[in-house]
């Protein structure tokens, strides 16, 4: 049927358009830096979950009694788990800072009819997280 | 050959022809109406007007006084009875695009703004921000989206007015993406397709203002009117020609020539002071600034640039604080547009064309002496401009007779017969010239941008700011031979897809058309009046020249020139004064 | 500082060629050059074919997007210097069918616009006798920034959801909606609800925010469409809670 | 309105979840699974941490950092699923198994903690 597409010349009706349409390769998110960024900024989801799965654990440990909530510790001090969990820190940061930074856009504040200014409701955020970090820190490490 | 049929056709999808064509809808929602435009509508030119449109809205102000300044403003060339519907009309106009959701500036109470502006005696410009037509042009598109009788011809090339019986009955387009060319019949045609600052080297026209409606409605028969009349802007940048707003010298900025002096002292425009004064120097009239330029430059006081001679604009000493707070467009513009940051450099400058106070003739309601053409925006000439448009007088006429038109369009196609046969063989012979002319041509050797770059340097040269019996008679025999040579004319491209070249060559002879127009008015009109100043000529000539040029098109490619006379009302001739001498008057 | 630049202009035309390809012009390299220009200068002194759109030069007309080594951008707003010493590589705007070399087919964004109902809708309509609407600085301020939207169309050459789904209605579209919903004149959001709160409207989007990035008139249609999210769950919750109300 | 379209829901979850995990999962990363099993901090004891979690507030906390975070996943691990690998046409498949387990660690999380010792 194409034949003449072998030779390189496409068959082509007069007063027809012709669009040449490209397919979005598999591998779109590589070609951009900004575009890999927002597949790692999604792929920190997993990390998220990864944790919840360990804290789900180590609950079922703590509820195991003595025995297992130390085996439970020692399983945690594996390099493997020790490496996981120094990356999945990384990609909980990576949430961390990408939604600070996004939420503005999302979540408009105003103040007697005046936009808040999205940085200052993102260094209220980092603000208040510090804050949480800190009581949640100071909880964990008894009070 | 594929045809199609409607009731209304509208060519142009700028402010004036969107307005005619939501116009029609609302006059009769039975008919339907089409669109052409060679771009989508919202990429007209209309787009980028940046000051504002005048209606009288405020306590204080009077549809009497917008009147007067407009026909003063004008040097007496517009007619009164236009001048009154335009200045009555427009606030209504204005108010409804703000009910069609337009976002005018506000007053702190919520209440329209406006701000001040040049020739205007009172405060009564409308403005959204600095973007004034492009949100005009944007509401007037996103409006028209809902009206489900609107065909649109998005990015269709309108070659030829199809003109049988004494009626215009439709038009022959190109299909830019398909290369198709076809029949679209109407009972009646308005033309928007806006003004020509493309005939000319330097100008803050887009590049799809190139006359085209003119030259259709010229070559189908309508007469021209007042083509001689071509706004300069002063402060173009040169060759972008993007405008430098009058704002920038109101707020203090200095004219300099190339010794640094501010040489508009020199023309009986005042003394230099520190702060700007109004009416003096750097804030005198824009036609006597860019004839200031022009005699500057002869006395060989300006700088040479690498596209032509240009003078200083000076903003360096108003500080970091009022440029970037009162003038933030002007240095993105600057910035983005020129590499320039007028904060540090001196921002070279020239008086650039700007606007086309002529165009087609029309009555009142939009109508063309040609039956079923009517015409509405900067390509017609109705006239409420006269000699010398005022800054923001221009967006309202596009509503107030675009609306005009539409529903005179609407009223005449509803008692029309549906277009008869003869025009489609017209349809057939066009196609077949179209093809023989461009896309099929051997030989030929002119290259299109050379013959426009040739045409718009004549242009300027002798059709500027300063016009001349003798340069104007040297441009007449300069455009014929180009037309003689654009004959000669020979494409790149011969595809059907896209053919912007196709499109470039169209263009081109239609400017040619219209750069003719322009110097025969020009030629024929011996007095100095507005825009249209002859040195051989300087004084103003009421006796014989209180009257429009009407130019006629003739096979033999000689038109005849005729005079119609001036319809005043109310405001018998004045003078127009300025510099010191405006002081004393309004003293007095 | 080079006399010349060498643009690689993406050339394609279905009359001809199977698929785009690469065509190499050297042009003058100048200070105040913007890549149009250097387009202009091939189309006017070395090749009359070369096709792309242009119109104002000047930003606002939104004709001239175009992928500029890689990045969607106005080629008239865009300096050759900063590409200095080139090669120059100018593409179609990506995601959009390809016309002919530099033009690509929008007609998909101009139906979509039109879907969305871009017009201010009322109950009932005020007359123009009774004035204007009022409309205070701030109101006009919450709709403002939507309505700065040029229709130039980077952000949808922006944006990968757009690319890998095409009924993905797309960021101006939906900022030009959320333009007039946001307008203190329009009553029509219910209207345009169940056109925006669908899959191939705002769910689609997930937030790349490339579309904010590369627009031209800071229109920043991401937030728009976050914002737009927000209302619709509240609109949700609410919905719940009073299953009797409006909606 | 005829069906009410699930897709807000699921991303106010999403978003809430978002919220929770951005404030709160560093800091309890960085201890627990990182901090303690180093031996960088002291970690509580068995008893303080049984102590500390048998109160009925925290097993709302904890219910909470669980739960709401894994639909915070659910939504985008199937957006990426989507987009990344193309495969929007196994869209009913993708969304059973985000959302499925989610609800499944849902189950869990409620199940340890409201049978917590
Ligand atoms: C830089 C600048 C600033 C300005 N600022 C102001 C201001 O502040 N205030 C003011 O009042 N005025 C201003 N003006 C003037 C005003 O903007 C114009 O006069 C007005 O916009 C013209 O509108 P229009 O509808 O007549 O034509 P346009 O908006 O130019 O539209 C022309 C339409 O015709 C179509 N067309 C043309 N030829 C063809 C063809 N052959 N086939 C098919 N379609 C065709 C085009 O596609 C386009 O849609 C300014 C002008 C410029 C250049
Ligand atoms: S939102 Fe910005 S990038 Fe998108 S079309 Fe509008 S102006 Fe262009
Ligand atoms: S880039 Fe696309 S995914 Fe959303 S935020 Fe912008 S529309
Ligand atoms: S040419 Fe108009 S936006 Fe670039």
């Amino acid at each position: 049927m194409r034949s003449n597409e072998l030779n390189g010349t496409p068959r082509h009706t007069p007063y027809h358009p012709k669009w040449y349409r490209t397919r979005v390769s598999t591998y779109w998110w590589l070609h951009q830096w900004s575009y890999l960024k927002f597949v790692l900024r999604e792929l920190s989801s997993i990390f998220v979950a990864f944790f919840v799965l360990i804290t789900l654990l180590q609950i079922r440990a703590l509820s195991q009694g003595p025995q297992a909530y130390a085996e439970f510790q020692n399983w945690l001090r594996k390099p493997l788990l020790i490496t996981l969990n120094a990356v999945s820190f990384f990609f909980v940061l990576f949430h961390t800072l990408t939604w600070f930074n996004l939420a503005p856009r999302a979540l408009v504040v105003r103040v007697r009819g005046r936009r808040v200014p999205d940085t200052l409701i993102a260094a209220t955020n980092y603000i208040a997280w510090l804050a949480i970090s800190g009581i949640v820190a100071w909880l964990l490490l008894g009070g | 050959m594929d045809i199609s049929a409607h009731d209304v056709l509208l060519v142009g999808g700028g402010g004036a022809g969107l307005r005619a064509a939501i116009a029609v809808c609302e006059v009769n929602p039975k008919l339907s109406v089409a669109v052409i435009s060679k771009v989508y509508p919202m990429r007209s030119h209309t787009v980028s007007a940046e000051g504002g449109a005048a209606a009288v809205v405020k306590p204080g102000d009077s549809l009497d006084d917008h009147a007067y300044d407009t026909i003063s403003g004008g040097d007496w060339l517009c007619d009164q009875d236009a001048v009154e519907i335009f200045v009555k009309e427009a606030p209504e106009e204005m108010l409804r695009l703000e009910h069609w959701g337009c976002p005018w500036s506000r007053d702190p109470d919520g209440h329209i703004a406006v701000r001040a502006f040049g020739g205007m005696k009172k405060m009564r410009t409308w403005f959204a921000a600095d973007k004034t037509g492009f949100h005009m042009l944007h509401t007037l598109f996103q409006t028209s989206l809902k009206y489900t009788t609107i065909t649109r011809y998005d990015e269709w090339f309108v070659t030829k007015l199809l003109v049988d019986d004494g009626r215009v009955q439709g038009v022959v387009a190109i299909e830019l993406m398909s290369g198709k060319i076809q029949a679209i019949t109407a009972k009646a045609v308005i033309l928007c397709t806006g003004g020509c600052g493309r005939v000319f080297r330097f100008t803050t026209n887009a590049n799809i203002k190139n006359g085209d409606g003119m030259a259709l409605a010229y070559r189908a028969g309508a007469p021209l009117k007042d083509m001689e009349f071509v706004q300069y802007h002063p402060t173009g940048l040169p060759f972008t020609g993007i405008l430098i707003t009058e704002a920038a010298r109101s707020e203090g900025g200095y004219l300099l020539n190339k010794d640094g002096y501010r040489y508009l002292q020199d023309y009986n425009l005042g003394r230099p002071q520190p702060k700007p004064v109004l009416l003096s120097m750097e804030l005198g009239p824009r036609d006597r600034l860019s004839q200031a330029f022009v005699k500057e430059t002869e006395k060989g006081r300006t700088i040479k640039g690498p596209y032509g001679d240009v003078v200083h604009l000076d903003l360096r000493h108003l500080g970091e604080k009022i440029v970037n707070t009162k003038l933030p467009f002007v240095r993105e513009l600057c910035l983005k547009y020129e590499n320039i940051d007028p904060l540090k450099e001196l921002i070279p400058v020239r008086p650039v064309v700007h606007y086309m106070m002529g165009g087609v003739h029309t009555d009142l309601n939009g109508a063309t002496p040609l039956q079923g053409l009517y015409a509405a925006g900067e390509v017609a000439c109705v006239s409420i401009n006269g000699a010398n448009r005022l800054g923001s007088n221009s967006l309202p006429e596009l509503l107030v007779f675009g609306a005009r038109a539409g529903s005179a369009a609407a009223a005449f196609a509803a008692e029309q017969k549906a277009p008869a046969t003869p025009v489609l063989a017209q349809a057939m012979d066009e196609k077949r010239r179209l093809e023989e002319e461009y896309l099929r041509k051997t030989g030929g050797r002119e290259h299109i941008a050379t013959l426009r770059g040739e045409m718009q340097k004549d242009m300027e040269e002798s059709a500027g700011i300063y016009r001349t019996g003798s340069s104007l008679a040297e441009a007449a025999g300069k455009l014929r031979q180009l037309q003689e040579r654009f004959a000669n004319v020979v494409l790149d491209d011969r595809g059907h897809t896209f053919n912007t070249e196709l499109l470039a060559a169209l263009e081109l002879s239609f400017m040619l058309d219209v750069a003719v127009a322009i110097v025969q008015c020009a030629l024929h009109r011996t007095e100095s009046r507005g825009a249209h100043q002859r040195t051989d000529f300087p004084k103003r000539d009421d006796e014989k020249f209180l009257a429009h040029s009407l130019l006629f098109w003739k096979e033999d490619g000689k038109p005849r020139v005729d005079y119609l006379p001036v319809r005043i009302t109310r405001w018998p001739p004045g003078e127009r004064v300025y510099g010191e001498r405006a002081a004393e008057a309004s003293a007095r | 500082m080079a006399e010349t630049i060498v643009l690689e202009a993406a050339r394609y035309s279905p009359e001809h060629h199977l698929e785009p390809t690469f065509q190499n012009y050297e042009v003058p390299f100048r200070k105040d050059w913007v890549v149009l220009d250097a387009l202009n200068y091939i189309k006017d002194k070395v090749d009359g074919s070369l096709t792309f759109r242009w119109s104002c030069r000047m930003g606002v007309c939104g004709s001239c997007g175009m992928m500029v080594n890689g990045e969607p951008q106005l080629t008239c707003a865009t300096f050759l210097a900063p590409y200095a010493p080139g090669p120059v590589r100018v593409e179609p705007l990506r995601y959009f069918p390809v016309v002919r070399d530099l033009v690509v087919e929008i007609t998909d964004f101009m139906v979509k616009l039109q879907k969305v109902k871009p017009w201010v809708i009322r109950k009932d309509e005020k007359p123009l006798s009774e004035g204007e609407f009022l409309q205070t600085p701030q109101e006009l301020d919450t709709y403002k920034q939507f309505s700065m939207c040029i229709n130039c169309m980077l952000c949808y050459a922006a944006c990968p959801v757009y690319g890998l789904d095409p009924m993905f209605i797309g960021p101006a579209a939906i900022a030009l909606a959320q333009r007039y919903n946001l307008d203190s004149r329009d009553q029509g959001s219910k209207q345009r609800f169940d056109i925006l709160a669908q899959h191939e409207g705002i769910w689609g989007c997930t937030f790349v925010g490339e579309c904010t990035k590369v627009c031209p008139k800071n229109v920043d249609p991401a937030g728009a469409i976050q914002q737009y999210k927000l209302t619709a769950a509240k609109e949700w919750f609410k919905s719940l809670l009073v299953p009797w109300g409006s909606r | 309105m005829a069906k009410k379209p699930i897709e807000p829901f699921l991303w106010a979850l999403f978003s809430v979840g978002g919220v929770v995990a951005a404030f709160l999962i560093p800091i309890h990363l960085f201890l627990s699974d990182l901090a303690f099993p180093l031996g960088w901090l002291k970690a509580p004891g068995y008893e303080s941490a049984l102590a500390l979690v048998r109160h009925p507030v925290s097993r709302i906390y904890l219910f909470v950092l669980c739960s709401l975070p894994l639909f915070h996943w659910a939504h985008r691990f199937r957006y990426t699923l989507y987009d990344g690998l193309q495969i929007k046409h196994l869209n009913e498949l993708i969304n059973v198994l985000c959302y499925g387990a989610a609800v499944l660690g849902t189950a869990v999380a409620g199940y340890l903690l409201w049978n917590f010792p």
